[in-house]
């Protein structure tokens, strides 16, 4: 590594010992100047390197490469697992943001359990946000910096596959035409 | 159609629409490419094979009602108004299983991310931490801070109020002598001559306000006739003639 | 900058995660092979960084540059106004020091509440101006040089006096209505 300018020692330094990921203006605040160039010339130091500078949404830190995680791994305990609807919920959630409980129920085809919500919410992962305005007020729900960082992903943009399954119609508003199967029975002679 | 999927029970599902799923993923080919009939008659047949065992979740019979309908609306002959179409209903039921298929992959490509605290690391010593000391600058200008010695001192200085003695003829002391003079006087006389001799001053001039009010007052109850010539000629008063 | 070898990265990554320093041996645990030359290019690539390799004893650890610890604390302005009670209480201090709090309560005439001279002394501008011999010994309080240049004067006989505060209409009591005697007893009063 060349020796780097005075602002780039200052951005990694702080970068360096911050417990959490930074924003530009927690960054720009501790060293009083515009830390963007310096994450430039940072990003590419560490490119290939042990440890990454990784920008996860409006954040940066510091990381160990992916690629050594088996060397890591083996001093870590693996991540208590989480439930199969835990999963989808949060899928629905990162993919449709902001969605109501209702939608995302919608899209499972049963209801949320009662846990499910709070083992993301307490993983830092969503966040209510904000309710929509139609009829009852819904609450929505929608990711965090937290789960950006946590799945490796620089901006929801690059979630897998969201391109594709905007475009192949799947990630659409959703249809709840089967949510009162009974309903529909009952109103089957109805128009739409 | 995998036989096994057919034996494990309903506990094994998230709801109807997660067996359903299985059971479609079950015929191997794409979702989209899936026969919905094919797919319904798998799922009231498993229905019907669980029913004798346990008790089967409301929600699983309503689907199974539903898709019986949907199963007899595809096969009877189409009614040309048919409304809903059957064909509109089963695309739809394709493409909510779609969507659970597409959520449920993209939640097992999401877990298997290189995952912070499982894959990649942050830092492990709490190191140095920032800390941000908070320093309050108080705000205030050299004129709040007189302006606040002003408020002071005028609301502390001991306040004076002092009511300067002054002696009046009230309009009831007025009212009373004029009416008594009334009753001795049988000819026009001028006001200033009921005016108590003695005063002088601001009394007399009190004296003076106060009887016009009161010649006033007794005119108004027909005790008295007032005249005047010209304005700011003598007003001259004397008791009515009955 | 030439990217490091895996071994070099190994190591990188290892002492970067870790939530202690090192040992040699620990180190080598964990990537399999003697980590001595790794740390030797380790602490080449990281010198004049803003991030540095060092050893204590037999540790090693990571850590930022001593030269850049001031960044790591940031000290934030929040601007606010001062308390009328607090302005009050200032202003009588600067026309009257030494002043004990006694004396500072009978000229506004209420009670000084505990944080007032807390926030005055914390602001820089009061200090205590020891203790006066009468009975209780009550502690003094005078204005600081602090106070003089918040407040741009050259000294305390830069404070308009009464005369100067009654031209600028600022001893007009607010609700009294005057009366002509009374104003006439005031002036009267009031010459020296």
């Amino acid at each position: 590594m060349t020796p780097p300018d005075d602002l780039v020692r200052a951005v990694e330094a702080v970068l360096f010992a911050s417990a959490e990921s930074l924003t530009l203006d927690a960054l720009a605040a501790h060293v009083g100047a515009d830390p963007r160039a310096a994450l430039g010339v940072l990003a590419k130091d560490y490119a290939g390197r042990g440890v990454e500078l990784v920008r996860r949404g409006e954040r940066w830190h510091f990381q160990t490469a992916a690629d050594l995680a088996p060397l890591l791994r083996r001093t870590r305990e693996e991540t208590r697992r989480l439930s199969r609807a835990a999963v989808e919920t949060l899928a629905i959630i990162a993919y449709h943001e902001p969605v109501s409980r209702a939608e995302i129920e919608a899209v499972r085809g049963v209801q949320i359990a009662k846990g499910t919500l709070d083992v993301l919410m307490e993983a830092g992962w969503i966040r209510p946000a904000g309710r929509r305005e139609v009829p009852g007020r819904p609450l929505t729900y929608a990711t965090t910096p937290g789960f950006l960082a946590h799945f490796g992903l620089a901006s929801r943009r690059d979630l897998p596959g969201l391109d594709d399954l905007r475009a192949a119609g799947l990630l659409d508003p959703v249809d709840t035409v089967f949510d009162g199967a009974t309903e529909r029975l009952e109103k089957a002679g109805d128009s739409d | 159609m995998d036989d096994d999927a057919l034996t494990v029970e309903l506990e094994g599902w998230e709801g109807p629409l997660d067996l359903l799923l299985a059971l479609a993923r079950s015929q191997k080919v794409d979702l989209r490419a899936i026969s919905i009939l094919s797919l319904v008659e798998q799922y009231l047949a498993f229905i019907e094979d669980q029913a004798e065992r346990l008790e089967l979740a409301a929600d699983y019979l309503v689907m199974a009602a539903w898709l019986a309908y949907l199963k007899s609306a595809l096969l009877l002959p189409r009614e040309p108004e048919q409304d809903p179409d059957p064909d509109e209903l089963a695309l739809r039921l394709q493409l909510r299983l779609e969507r659970l298929d597409a959520m449920r992959e993209a939640g097992a490509r999401l877990m298997a991310r290189d995952r912070l605290g499982r894959d990649v690391f942050r830092r492990g010593a709490a190191g140095e931490g920032l800390t941000t000391v908070r320093r309050t600058g108080w705000q205030v200008e050299i004129f709040d801070l007189i302006a606040a010695y002003g408020r002071v001192s005028a609301r502390t200085r001991p306040a004076l109020h002092v009511v300067a003695s002054r002696e009046v003829m009230t309009l009831d002391a007025a009212l009373a002598r004029v009416a008594a003079m009334l009753a001795t006087r049988i000819d026009w006389t001028a006001i200033e001559r009921f005016v108590p001799p003695s005063s002088t001053g601001r009394l007399r001039r009190s004296a003076l306000a106060s009887s016009f009010l009161a010649a006033l007052e007794l005119a108004r109850q027909g005790r008295v006739e007032l005249d005047q010539r010209a304005p700011f000629a003598p007003l001259m008063l004397r008791r009515p003639r009955s």
